[in-house]
């Protein structure tokens, strides 16, 4: 019992607490594309499954690490290495299983494989203070890519509104995208109150 | 419109108007009669009133007196002879005016009931229909008359209903009636006992800058100015509509438009409406008020942003064009306007 | 505003690209994490941009020389490995700017080798020549720092009342939020929409600029036939 | 007759979004009544600033966005109302000025003025100043005392029943304490009775729905009644967790501001319901005690979702009188 509360408030973090989007300001590539909801979702389950995935190997990289001090400048570089193995797992195991999805989102796929997102949730997840039991790392990784899909679909349902609204001309488009997630992590800054996260 | 439908929009069929009806109501129709009506020779029709007329004399009786019918704008003789092809099991009598203001068909079956139900069971016999009825709307407050029940054995029946409510009544009723309107009626019953020629028709004048609205029993033809004028102007109207308040037609010259067989009202309205600043707050009330159950705000911001995929997803083809939604929308917004005439170029661009 | 000063001022545009008409941060939306977080002060700043400027530039040089030759999927895999391996390298030069920079910033720093300004740029410039990859290259990384530069000045002096840890102003109120991701965001939005604002107010001087042109050439025409 | 072109509906109803505004001011006054008695004419001071800041921002807004001044336009007096109400009596005036412009410039003027802005201004102007200044958003004073003029050492400031409340304790308040906001709370959010009477008021106006603030306060009194705190009977700890504080008063006039909720009667439910467990979330998991403005904010920004899902799901839902509305609405053309 006491494994599935360590996963469920590494999760919990990870979704509302520290979301990767408003709290932490990362973001993927083409954020500020038109997306219908099913691509959105698709996107998320993307991102998800590459973070969960990689977060596995990940997490015995990271022991590695925390016992050899000198090894922390390439700490990025073996991350970076992880996740484009795994990037390449899912593209050709997408290509080869899942014909439809992978022409659908042919253009796209090798953007959301390798960003800001996964490697950033990686990093994260290793300076976390519990990283040590596996379960509150892997919670962790899920928790933020389920969080970063949460964070789509609130821009997606914005975005329903603002399309069939006049905003002014010099705030159409980007500096509304801005300012509109300002206030929501201004919203999401009720749960950390005023400290810092790193 | 079903329960979840109205359990998710809450758009409950329209609202009810509040009419206004009663100056022009209880007061008898004033005769305004041009020099074509006092000069108009009777005609003889040759047959004995008698005896029960059937449906030949009937129709060649409408014809010779050219009675246009004002509830759907078409010759009596026509529609009477287009009816043996078809069963008639029910004929009624239109007295609904569901517009608030107008009551031009209702005045005359308050002050004209012998000669109208005579007239309406001449028709119901000839044509042997089942049953017959005089249909009147129900939701009229503030009436100094009182409606009754039943004028000597025809039975006077209140429909009820929310505001484009004519439309839908007629439509519920089914293809197998026939229905004239009372005007047209006492028309019909002038024809038959005096021989005397369609030559006036009723019209209300009212609104709000009119000093005593009523109603007028006007020759055809005699321009909308005179009208105004015969029932003085307390105020420069800021604009003059004819033929209803919620669906009227802007008359932009009084003098040179005529008045029509099928007007049926004709409005002076002063809006001190200032330059309306306001755009729309999100109060969904026109959402509530929308009979066909469609969301007016979404549809007029998709218009108005171009987005006309979505309109339609949205049911743009289904706006029946009541304006309910610009008659409750607080910030005055012209939604019905914008939506109906987007709806016009669709259809067009449709169409080539 | 007469035509030829317009003509000047469109090349000069054309001339700094990046910097004043695509600028990465402000149109573009790029690089969001580098200019939200760690613009919160001049040090965490300048050390980015500096670690932006060795990783970054030369990743899109060699992108640029590499071309096509390398498929898609394998290329957004090989150019985060190259300026990951120079940010390895550009962390001894960071060092000397603040001792306790790498924990301040924290994982932003070894974001910078994968952020979406890479991508981007890495895409734009395959058809480019070595050249002119490395001018647009130089001209993202001014045009990005620039704003993030501008960005954290705002935001330190907003917070802190000072510019590089030392205190310029004293009594003014502290606005505490302005180093949090919120005021980043709420400020790098107001200052898009100024960009915008400049943006449209030029293009209006340049049409009625163009419009006053066209005014003149008819009265000249005019005037040519009336003397025939 | 004048140029202006007039279509279609020559008459339309009285009422007019003048009376919304009006409405909802009105709505407000009897508060400020409320507060002056319990703490002074402090309190006029800090209301007035709050309006004026706001309406004068909200006219130069206007000015700049649509080149067209509408004085008439009262919605920024509401939200400078609100913001007031919300605020401690003894706050500096500098965070409720910085509140209101907060709320003006960045949560209203960006996305389009009155009727378009996407989150609640007044919402967004709480939350800036509950997290800039979070120590003076939370000193309250006592009530019944009269507060100078200017802050000078002579106040004493207290914690409100909601520090205790947030640090798990039990703050022994009877129920009429409780009904007439005799406790030391924001300046105009604790009085229950007037709030009770006004949301009374507003829905006999038509100007908010009855279903949406019940359906945000039944989630947080089950939450609250759930897991009352040991010493106390679930009932006290619903009252508790309702009254002492401003919940009931953002439940009444926050929640229910027409621009920014569904318009859908189903997805408004749904939106109170997600509102009343939010705001639970966040009161348990944050730091700060008043956190429904937070819930609040977040859930605006999904309300156009809950619209979209109502959309989606109503041909769905009907498939068989699918084709009576349809014809029904088809051959009347």
């Amino acid at each position: 019992m006491i494994y599935l509360t360590e996963f469920f408030s590494a999760f919990l973090t990870a979704v509302m607490m520290e979301n990767l989007l408003f709290t932490r300001a990362i973001d993927i590539p083409n954020l500020y594309k038109k997306r219908s909801f099913q691509q959105t979702l698709i996107v998320g389950a993307l991102l998800t499954g590459i973070v969960t995935v990689s977060s596995i190997p990940a997490y015995f990289l990271n022991g590695l690490f925390k016992s050899h001090a000198a090894f922390v400048p390439y700490m990025t570089l073996s991350f970076l290495l992880l996740n484009g193995a795994v990037f390449l797992g899912f593209y050709f195991g997408i290509r080869r299983f899942l014909p439809k999805l992978f022409s659908l989102m042919e253009k796209f796929l090798p953007f959301y494989g390798v960003n800001c997102v996964t490697l950033g949730t990686l990093l994260i997840a290793a300076r976390l203070s519990s990283g040590t039991k596996f379960l509150s790392f892997f919670g962790y990784c899920f928790g933020s890519g389920v969080g970063f899909t949460i964070a789509l679909l609130i821009m997606w349902s914005i975005r329903q509104k603002m399309s069939l609204s006049h905003t002014p001309k010099t705030f159409r488009g980007l500096p509304i995208t801005l300012i509109y997630l300002g206030i929501v992590s201004l919203a999401l800054f009720g749960l950390i109150g005023n400290q810092l996260p790193a | 419109m079903s329960f979840f439908h109205w359990l998710a929009t809450g758009s409950s069929r329209g609202i009810y108007l509040e009419q206004k009806k009663e100056p022009a109501l209880s007061k008898p129709a004033l005769p305004f009669y041009s020099a074509a009506t006092l000069q108009s020779q009777p005609f003889q029709h040759g047959f004995d009133i008698t005896k029960p007329l059937d449906k030949k004399q009937l129709t060649e009786i409408a014809a010779m007196a050219h009675i246009i019918d004002e509830h759907d704008g078409k010759a009596l003789a026509k529609k009477l002879e287009q009816c043996p092809k078809k069963k008639i099991s029910v004929v009624c009598a239109d007295a609904i005016d569901d517009e608030p203001y107008v009551s031009s068909q209702i005045n005359p079956l308050l002050h004209h009931r012998l000669e109208i139900v005579q007239a309406l069971n001449w028709l119901a016999d000839a044509f042997e229909a089942d049953s017959r009825f005089i249909a009147v709307y129900k939701n009229m407050s503030a009436l100094d008359t009182k409606i009754p029940s039943r004028i000597e054995s025809v039975e006077v029946r209140r429909m009820q209903g929310r505001y484009p409510m004519e439309i839908r009544a007629f439509h519920d009723l089914g293809s197998d009636t026939l229905i004239v309107g009372t005007a047209a009626l006492l028309h019909l019953y002038r024809a038959v006992t005096e021989g005397r020629v369609q030559t006036t028709a009723f019209v209300t004048v009212n609104g709000n800058c009119i000093t005593n609205p009523c109603n007028l029993e006007v020759t055809i033809g005699t321009p909308v100015s005179q009208l105004l004028e015969r029932c003085g102007l307390s105020l420069d109207p800021s604009f003059v509509v004819e033929g209803g308040a919620m669906h009227g037609i802007l008359i932009t010259d009084p003098e040179k438009t005529a008045v029509r067989a099928d007007t049926r009202s004709v409005m002076a309205f002063h809006v001190d409406r200032k330059e309306q600043l306001y755009n729309c707050i999100g109060c969904g009330r026109c959402i509530e008020a929308c009979p066909v159950g469609l969301n007016p705000q979404k549809l007029y911001q998709c218009v108005t942003t171009h987005h006309l995929q979505k309109a339609v997803s949205l049911g743009l083809n289904h706006c029946i064009g009541c304006s309910t939604c610009s008659y409750v929308c607080p910030s005055r917004m012209d939604l019905s306007y914008v939506i109906s005439s987007e709806k016009q170029k669709l259809s067009e661009k449709t169409e080539q | 505003m007469n035509l030829t000063f317009v003509r000047k001022y469109n090349r000069f545009l054309r001339k700094t690209d990046g910097i004043f008409t695509h600028n990465p941060l402000l149109v573009l939306g790029l690089a969001l994490p580098l200019a939200v977080i760690p613009s919160y002060g001049m040090t965490a700043m300048v050390a980015v941009s500096a670690a932006m400027l060795i990783c970054f530039v030369p990743t899109v040089f060699i992108a640029s020389i590499i071309g096509k030759r390398v498929s898609s999927p394998w290329r957004v895999i090989l150019y985060p490995l190259i300026s990951c391996l120079l940010l390895i390298l550009s962390r001894s030069v960071v060092q000397r700017i603040s001792v306790l920079i790498f924990d301040t910033l924290g994982v932003y720093f070894s974001l910078i080798c994968v952020n979406s300004l890479l991508m981007y740029s890495v895409e734009q410039v395959l058809p480019k020549k070595p050249l002119d990859a490395l001018a647009f290259a130089l001209r993202q990384w001014v045009g990005a720092s620039l704003v993030a530069f501008l960005c954290a000045v705002i935001r330190e002096l907003l917070a802190t009342g000072s510019l590089w840890g030392i205190t310029v102003l004293k009594d003014v109120p502290r606005l505490p939020v302005a180093q949090m991701a919120l005021g980043g965001f709420i400020l790098l939005g107001f200052l898009a929409a100024f960009c915008r604002l400049v943006h449209r107010i030029v293009l209006t001087l340049t049409l009625r600029a163009g419009a006053a042109q066209n005014e003149n050439d008819l009265a000249d025409k005019e005037r040519s036939e009336t003397q025939k | 007759m004048n140029s202006t072109i007039h279509h279609a509906p020559y008459i339309r109803h009285t009422e007019s979004s003048r009376t919304i505004m009006s409405d909802a001011a009105i709505a407000l006054v009897p508060l400020y009544f409320m507060s002056y008695f319990y703490y002074g004419s402090r309190v006029l001071l800090v209301g007035g600033v709050s309006i004026l800041t706001c309406l004068i921002c909200d006219w130069i807004c206007g000015y700049l966005l649509q080149r067209k001044l509408n004085l008439r336009d009262l919605s920024a007096a509401v939200t400078g109302i609100i913001i007031s109400m919300m605020v401690p009596p003894a706050v500096p005036l500098y965070v409720v000025v910085a509140a209101d412009l907060f709320a003006i410039l960045v949560c209203k003027a960006p996305f389009g003025g009155t009727g378009k802005n996407l989150f609640n201004p007044a919402a967004g102007g709480l939350a800036f100043a509950t997290i800039c200044w979070s120590n003076q958003m939370f000193l309250y004073t006592q009530p019944l005392q009269r507060l100078p003029m200017q802050l000078d050492e002579t106040v004493t400031y207290l914690q409100g029943p909601t520090a205790t409340l947030k640090l798990g304790g039990i703050p022994r308040l009877g129920l009429t304490e409780l009904l007439l906001g005799n406790f030391p709370g924001p300046l105009g959010s604790t009085f229950t009775l007037i709030i009770l009477a006004c949301l009374i008021y507003l829905i006999a106006r038509r100007a908010i729905k009855w279903y949406l603030p019940v359906s945000f306060l039944i989630p947080v009194a089950m939450i609250a009644a759930y897991n009352h705190p040991f010493g106390v009977s679930p009932l006290e700890s619903v009252a508790n967790e309702l009254f002492a504080g401003s919940l009931l008063f953002v439940a009444v006039y926050m929640l229910t501001d027409p621009a920014t909720t569904p318009k859908y009667n189903i997805s408004r439910i749904l939106y109170g319901i997600c509102a009343g467990i939010l705001t639970m979330v966040f009161r348990y998991i944050s730091p700060l005690e008043m956190s429904a403005v937070f819930a609040i904010l977040l859930m605006n920004a999904l309300a156009p979702a809950f619209d979209c899902f109502c959309e989606w799901l109503l041909p769905k839902m009907q498939p068989v009188n699918n084709e009576t509305a349809l014809d029904e609405g088809g051959n009347q053309q």
